[in-house]
């Protein structure tokens, strides 16, 4: 299950998605709009999407995972629009026998996911906002990007 | 040829378009279409030096050559999560 | 929130429990029952606790995971009793202004759970049942016991 | 003195009771009670070596004094999670 939606996301949804007889642990990530970024204090976050290739990323990152780690399955949804205070922005899940791959392959899709995937928050915070990235971002290095494309 | 150049995040928020059709020259590559806008939209040239291609929704290095009809997006540094 | 329950287990009550608007990440660990074990095939786990002790210890691992890690808050439900193929034995829930803390206060929470905290299950298998640890387990070492006892 | 002993898992199974109460002599320890039990229900005797022991929810070592009313259990290596 890799999508990106417009509505609230429901950890149940992917836990259940992910729960197999053959799994001992599962792990999630949820991240969620955080009330202060740098010294700002924030409002809420606003996400845009390139949603087709957003989708497509997210399960390149899971088939990554797959091959990396003895995982189950995996799934990661990631909301777009506005997302308030303490709501969740993204959310993963991961089901292993084991939970040592559970855990590796959940803290990679994080990482892969604020990487690679093309999505974007804008932070609301008193006073303006601002295109998180876009000022001090580093784009994929040669090698990535290679990778990527190839 | 025609290629269509889609809009996200900062770059629509400069450009004031979500979409649009661009008329290209044949063989013309990524960077020949990002000059072509930069041209258009002076307000994209700040960002320039940080982003990334797509292709038909796949990252492509920016001397890759358009195809008509193709799907092209300029992608600024990403802050997903 | 640390406690030790008879009742099937909730992600949402602990995910509820742990989110907090200076969180920007919240990480959770769902142990489940996998259907086989050293090739046996698993009917169920049950379980058995020194219930008070065991909540006092799992109160234990939250405080020394707040003095490691800079995390907001931890949820730890263990239940008791059978449970079947697929459902949860334990649910950690950890919230975190980043997702590193977060990350590691989880890993660090699962692992000490099966060191210290008075659980025991009992597996049962197609032709028979076994006490899982008490063959082949560790004691804590004579380092931990002192660091317990203190 | 007197103290309660609480029977979990595999001991409960063994000694078929999941609390007793035990006459001691004063100053015994908790090695003492566990030779006790022993006497009591031989069964005890094969997983001697991996026990720990709680007195009153608190880990201690075998050699802690017991005192009137104490709550002590024998703890089996431990399996949840």
């Amino acid at each position: 299950m890799f999508r990106v939606v417009r509505t609230p996301l429901d950890i149940h949804e992917l836990v259940r998605y992910v729960t197999e007889a053959s799994a001992g642990a599962i792990t999630t990530f949820i991240g969620t709009t955080r009330n202060n970024n740098e010294g700002r204090k924030v409002i809420a976050l606003d996400y845009d999407a390139y949603p087709e290739m957003a989708e497509k990323e997210l399960r390149r990152i899971g088939d990554d995972a797959k091959k990396k780690w003895n995982i189950e399955r995996m799934a990661i949804v990631h909301r777009i629009g506005p997302v308030q205070i303490a709501e969740a922005s993204v959310m993963i899940a991961v089901s292993a026998a084991h939970r040592d791959d559970a855990f590796q392959a959940c803290r990679f899709a994080i990482e892969e996911i604020k990487k690679t995937v093309p999505i974007w928050k804008k932070e609301v915070f008193e006073g303006g906002e601002v295109w998180i990235g876009t000022q001090t971002g580093q784009p994929l290095s040669e090698a990535d990007l290679r990778q990527r494309s190839s | 040829m025609k290629v269509t150049v889609k809009f996200f995040a900062i770059l629509r928020e400069r450009v004031g378009a979500a979409e649009i059709t661009k008329e290209l020259s044949d063989g013309s590559t990524v960077a020949d279409l990002w000059r072509a806008l930069k041209e258009e939209y002076p307000k994209l040239a700040p960002i320039e030096t940080r982003l990334l291609y797509a292709v038909n929704q796949n990252y492509v290095k920016p001397d890759h050559a358009l195809k008509d009809r193709d799907e092209v997006v300029f992608i600024p540094p990403v802050s997903g999560g």
